[in-house]
């Protein structure tokens, strides 16, 4: 079992969940979030004084998923989400040791 | 008288004679009243008159606080920061058109007091004279500085700004800052002038009567001048700049939630105050007890347009929905603007259900049938109801005042046929000149803002900051929409951010 | 004179004469006027008259939009969408239950000018005749069509809409919509109407001075037949509701946050702006110059009233409490309201600061004595304060206004008397009458929405949307409760989402 | 008659009698009018005027729900709460602060039709006597117990309001609660009502023309007595507590957007609402039908405020800023109060659009040059704009009205000498007294709130509960802030939570 | 040291809370997110027009706790949070390397 | 590769921001929690009813860096964000298998 975690654009996410679902993953978490990296805030005047927005808003989504589905999952991800611009996000795998299903209690992979 | 005046030069002096003419219309020498004392000596009324015009003139203007809050209400949070911007400029650019151009061209045909306005350019047709705009008064010259003229634009320029927030609502979301600012100043230096002269500024709708078409058009406090313009104007605007991104998904409607109904309920509560003052105000008089009437029938009609409203919600979608009633209340009102002072309450009733009706099925035909794209309702509430508001006038006006009489009130067809041209006149003229107008916008400044500014939301690209900047928005388009829907437009769009 | 008219079809023309006279109460023939023409040359003040009660008319009617902010900015944003709509449609129903019914009700015994209700069924005791229930009216017909009556109605539908609204928050985030709107219905058309014709419609309350008892039963403006027939009517629904899931821990009250504290303040001034409205304007003509002291004494107790809650607070708790502090200036607002006329400014103080620490108490006592759950205080604000007031009346009028005298200025116990008995006939009949009629709902079509709709929040159950589809809202009960209060019954309800 | 009175008692009669005359003032035997009747017979038209004052009255007691609106929405939500609690309780103090003390002092020399004000304290000097302050009216008793003197009370009241809450613009963020309550019942029981006395409480600013200054100092509604003494007292306080943390980064200001534009908006078109109130009324008297180009002067010079700002913001910064529009909008109708009923409406024009430009300037000067942290800019728009507005008067007044001519107008220099007089004594003393009393609270109960609580929000620790607690907040203060922004300040501080 | 996340019906967080707490583990975050699953959404009308409301709000909860910790923590969120019906949502185990205490600068298990 | 996750006061967001900034972190993500551990609430008043603030708003900030960062990374953030009170919060280091620009599709240890 891994763990997805994908930052992305706000707009693409429709796409995203839209592009996962055709490969059979049901089960996403999303969080709003700020971020900051390589795609620079920009600078906004109120009241004529100057600030930079430089934290974005982006979405988070979270996926547990089988081992067997981690590089159809990225492919996934990436088609939809891709624009070539500086700001498209990251996507990162981690392990997962157990998962639990609260309704059924059962564990495994089955859970997901 | 000197010989100076010879033939040689008669041709030099008529110009400067016209030039002087047209000075003169902006300075002294009218018999004017500027501090009222003389208009108070010789109608002591005035005093109370006066000040029933300027309350209710100060209550149609705070309605731009209740438009702002539906329509901000009713729409989407990254963009509140720039539909509050547009309610709140419409009155600055409104004001300042109307000042300068538009109350000129209305009213400049209607006499006040002292100081009156009365350059009324006319056409003759039918062995009649029929007035077609006016032309005095212009910047509130020394000519009308007097008391009665400045209470008239002061009643007025609220209407005026009423008439040119409404389409405000159909283009949220999308349109361009700087040209709705031009929009504003054109249809309220022009547009809304010209229908409003031909009603209420003694041109050829109030006319009508000459040739027996019962007392001439008739529009009591505008269904038709006001909110039928607006609506009319509102739907030319969404034609042309075409619908949301995301709004329809392989041809079907999306809901688009507003991101604070709550806003959208109180700014429909403090319409229906300020309608009082639209309504019962249009009396012009506080001495023309009418306005009693007026007051119940509004009342009534907005009641019962939002029971109908909501009623017709359950029965079509399941639930009472809360910006449908709002619009049924709105087009209650709306409807009744015009037979307000003619009808008896039952007809009230009766004109308010069915408007609350009538806005329902607009609202789908316009999004379903239509596809156009009208966020908040505009066209539906205004538009639509306006007109029946105009036309239910011919048909319920029951003679107890001003001797208006309806269809069913032994009116015969007159007073309706009357009102069928004035609401036939008003769809032509004001959808073909708006249509034109909206179209060379968009041609030349652009109506439109691009893919990206609309899909972040307008209010950072075009005001530099956003309307909620600590709150957590869900920045996301799709978290509301229909299960297909995921709009896939934007795919397409790759929008940054 | 034809012979038809002999002596055997007496009968049939008995019959025959009461339904024409039941028909003719809603057509022609009395004496009416319905432009005002009349109206003003018998009586030229009637032109300043009219608009003033016609603009605190509108005022009145603009009080829904501050209740909406109170009841809605004190409550939880999951519900927020249901509450607002409860205060709009309120005014839809109520509208209607009193165009249709409670007006004729009301006031069907009270002469107009022209045209008048005149219809009052009384009954006869202690050798006086007593008006129980007026008849005329209903549907404001052709019968009473006249521009004094039109004005009286709109002028009182605002105060019935105002008692109506207050039970919506004391039965906020749990009651069925459905069975609100019912219950607006039948306390508009019946229960508000029978005590406000006891009191304002020439009933037997008002007639207390034949016997004696001061110059009868006073409320000016409504401390008693508007707010606390309201406060009464809250207390019996929120008795019959019962407390909202996790209100109670262990039989200790919880404290539940209003989601939007701004909201409720904002709500509060608006209300102090149209109280002016709602006071001076029961003098119900501008002759009667003594609504200006209506207003000084309106603001003061207002200003004391915050001002005591505030500090009531600061002991009681540690801090100025915004809401506590809101309900402080409604209280003392409330209180002055039947006594505004006739009492003297520092009398306005001292009513108004017992007022604000009465509400505080009344509060405390509401909640942790009786266990009763009323989200947003009405009960105390609108019942105890509307009761006080009442009460303050019999003690403090000054005797410089309509030669009524309170206990303090001379008058002795009659008038006194006659308010308590107002008070207590209030509680009893107004609490009886709808403690019955929202058991009957609650056996019939049901109070309460399911614990599952509760807990998610109304709004998308009953009309489909969130109230703030875009915020993050923290969905979680938990998020501010007391530590050992995580609620408990949560667990057993076990509910979805 | 008895010879009680002989010589040896005399010493102790006149003591006495003293005493007594003292107590008299607060009680009976003055021809005083409480229930109006006597008034109105004397003048028919009181109904109507006294009508008019009271509807104006109300509506700038309306003000403090824009004011609310604009300070909270312009500043952040964790001390949304707090911003809103000082703008509903300046309302309750300031009435209690100006009902015991302040009314008497400021219009203890004002004769009422019966029962006058006429007690006013003067100084002798250039062969002229000259008032200094009122002496009569406190707690409004029985001596003044007419409905004259309660109308004035009741329409001065909002006006002190409104002056009292310009500063809590200026100090929000991190004033103490109960500081701010102490500096609101000083300033309203002696700050506003000395130069209010001078101005319209007959006091020698009113009387310059005594000495051939014009017409003497003229403010007809308040742009200097109001507006500006407002805005110095702000500037005064924002002196005092210092900026904000985090405000000034290493010298340079850093912008701190409000939490919601929107409602900064809203309160701004409220405020227009209720300023036709604040003007028009203040011709006090319906017969005076000059409140028509009062009405229309008000109206053109907010329009073209709102439009200079924003235009000038446009070419300043790139962009038409919502706040500094709305902003403009105030400050053009802070700047035609005082001449709004002198001028011609060009002059409005030109009136408010130098406000509009003025406004901008003013908050970049303050905020960069001054670095004096005001959130709202209250002391450009009603400090600075209120002077100009005052200052205008004296070029433009036409001579139509009240005889007040301005230089432009051949009024020669004495108008606008009066004007300046009027303008730099506001300055001197006005600043002069409030700078010492916020010294003075700083030295004693301390002005600002702890830094803690300043960077928690002070929501919690002031009131005990967040204004917002569903929503979920950005709480990091760095969320917009300039690039090397991130405030180090804050490291320092190492405040908790 | 292990890291639980679990993603749970926002009405049982306060007996979740509770149910850890009386065994013992004082530390949560909680974080608002959306969450789609097997639990569908439901279709809605906002002005006759349909739409589907498939991202429910749930409330993502994070523990940091020690390995022996593990099972007696989910025991408590189970007992806590199902309801048996779907939507109960899932707990997720994964592995966590170090963890820093910032006030004192500790680290290892001591810091939970 | 390595994931970071602390949860820390908010008042101190921008510091931490900034001295990541300084030893060249560049990639942040932040989201708004509610925290609960060792930091109790307080009992406030709300129309004189007792209720404690017990879940106190946090913010959690996610990095993603090298193997190499980590102890730095740990120093820059308590350098930022210690008050030595109570509340100052805590960083958890965990193990994460790959991460994917989704701009590019590259992987490894450069997206970062
Ligand atoms: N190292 C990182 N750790 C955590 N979040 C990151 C990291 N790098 C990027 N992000 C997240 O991804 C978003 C997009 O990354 P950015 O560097 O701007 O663009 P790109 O991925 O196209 O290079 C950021 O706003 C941030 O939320
Ligand atoms: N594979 C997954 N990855 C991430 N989050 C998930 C996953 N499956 C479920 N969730 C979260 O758990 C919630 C409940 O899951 P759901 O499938 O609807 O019910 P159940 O757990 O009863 O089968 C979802 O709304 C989502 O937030
Ligand atoms: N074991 C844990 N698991 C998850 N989050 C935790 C844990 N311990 C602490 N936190 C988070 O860190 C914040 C601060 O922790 P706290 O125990 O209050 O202070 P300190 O870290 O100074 O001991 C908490 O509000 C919570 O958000």
């Amino acid at each position: 079992m891994k763990k997805i975690e994908a930052y992305l654009r706000p707009n693409c996410i429709g796409d995203v969940i839209n592009s996962l679902h055709e490969i059979g993953i049901e089960g996403i978490s999303l969080t709003e979030i700020k971020g900051y990296g390589q795609q620079k805030g920009h600078v906004e005047h109120y009241r004529g004084a100057e600030y930079t927005i430089n934290l974005l808003p982006k979405i988070k989504i979270e996926l547990f998923i089988k081992d067997t589905q981690v590089s159809s999952a990225i492919k996934a991800i990436t088609k939809a989400a891709q624009t070539g611009e500086i700001g498209d996000g990251k996507i990162f795998i981690s392990p997962v040791e157990e998962g639990i299903r609260i309704r059924t209690g059962e564990t495994g992979e089955t859970v997901i | 008288m000197s010989n100076y005046f010879n033939n040689r030069h008669i041709g030099s002096w008529l110009l400067i004679s016209l030039i002087l003419v047209l000075l003169i219309t902006s300075t002294a020498f009218a018999a004017n009243d500027p501090n009222g004392s003389a208009t108070l000596k010789q109608d002591p009324n005035s005093a109370v008159n006066y000040i029933w015009v300027l309350i209710c003139g100060a209550m149609v203007i705070f309605m731009m606080t209740g438009f702002a809050m539906v329509e901000t209400g009713f729409t989407r949070a990254r963009h509140a920061n720039n539909t509050m911007m547009m309610n709140l400029m419409v009155w600055a650019v409104g004001g300042l058109a109307f000042y300068f151009i538009g109350f000129g061209l209305m009213f400049g045909g209607v006499g006040g007091m002292f100081g009156s306005l009365d350059k009324l350019l006319t056409i003759k047709m039918f062995g009649h004279s029929w007035g077609l705009l006016g032309a005095k008064g212009f910047g509130l010259g020394n000519s009308v500085y007097d008391v009665s003229i400045f209470l008239l634009f002061f009643f007025q320029v609220g209407f005026l700004d009423t008439a040119l927030t409404i389409p405000s609502g159909a283009m949220a979301e999308r349109i361009k800052f700087s040209t709705y600012l031009v929009y504003t100043f054109i249809a309220g230096a022009f547009i809304y002038p010209l229908f409003g002269n031909w009603v209420w500024g003694g041109g050829w709708l109030s006319q009508l009567g000459q040739i027996g078409l019962g007392q001439g058009f008739k529009d009591f406090a505008g269904s038709s001048a006001v909110h039928a313009v607006g609506g009319t104007m509102a739907l030319a605007s969404a034609i042309v700049l075409g619908p949301r991104i995301g709004k329809y998904i392989k041809g079907k409607p999306v809901a688009i939630p507003g991101h604070d109904l709550g806003m959208g309920v109180l700014g429909t509560m403090l319409l229906i105050f300020c309608w009082f003052g639209f309504n019962c105000g249009s009396t012009f008089a506080a001495t023309d007890l009418r306005f009693t009437v007026v007051a119940v029938n509004t009342l009534l009609a907005g009641c019962v347009g939002g029971m109908a409203a909501m009623i017709y919600m359950c029965f079509s979608s399941g639930k009472p929905d809360t910006s449908m009633s709002c619009n049924g209340i709105l087009a209650g009102l709306v409807a009744i603007t015009a037979p307000c002072a003619y009808v008896p309450t039952w007809a009230a009733v009766l004109i308010g259900g069915i408007a609350g009706i009538l806005v329902c099925y607009s609202v789908y035909f316009v999004e379903n049938r239509l596809k156009i794209d009208d966020p908040v309702g505009a066209v539906s509430v205004h538009g639509v109801n306006g007109l029946w508001g105009t036309i239910a006038l011919g048909l319920f006006a029951d003679g107890t005042y001003g001797n208006v009489k309806g269809l069913f009130f032994g009116g015969g067809f007159g007073q309706l046929g009357a009102q069928l041209i004035g609401a036939l006149t008003l769809i032509i003229v004001i959808f073909s000149l708006s249509y034109l107008l909206f179209k060379l916008l968009d041609r030349t400044i652009g109506m439109r803002v691009s893919a990206e500014e609309e899909l972040t939301g307008l209010d950072v690209p075009v005001h530099g900051a956003v309307c909620y900047p600590e709150f957590s928005i869900s920045s996301s388009l799709s978290i509301t929409t229909n299960n297909t829907t995921i709009p896939n437009s934007i795919t397409i769009e790759k929008s940054k951010n």
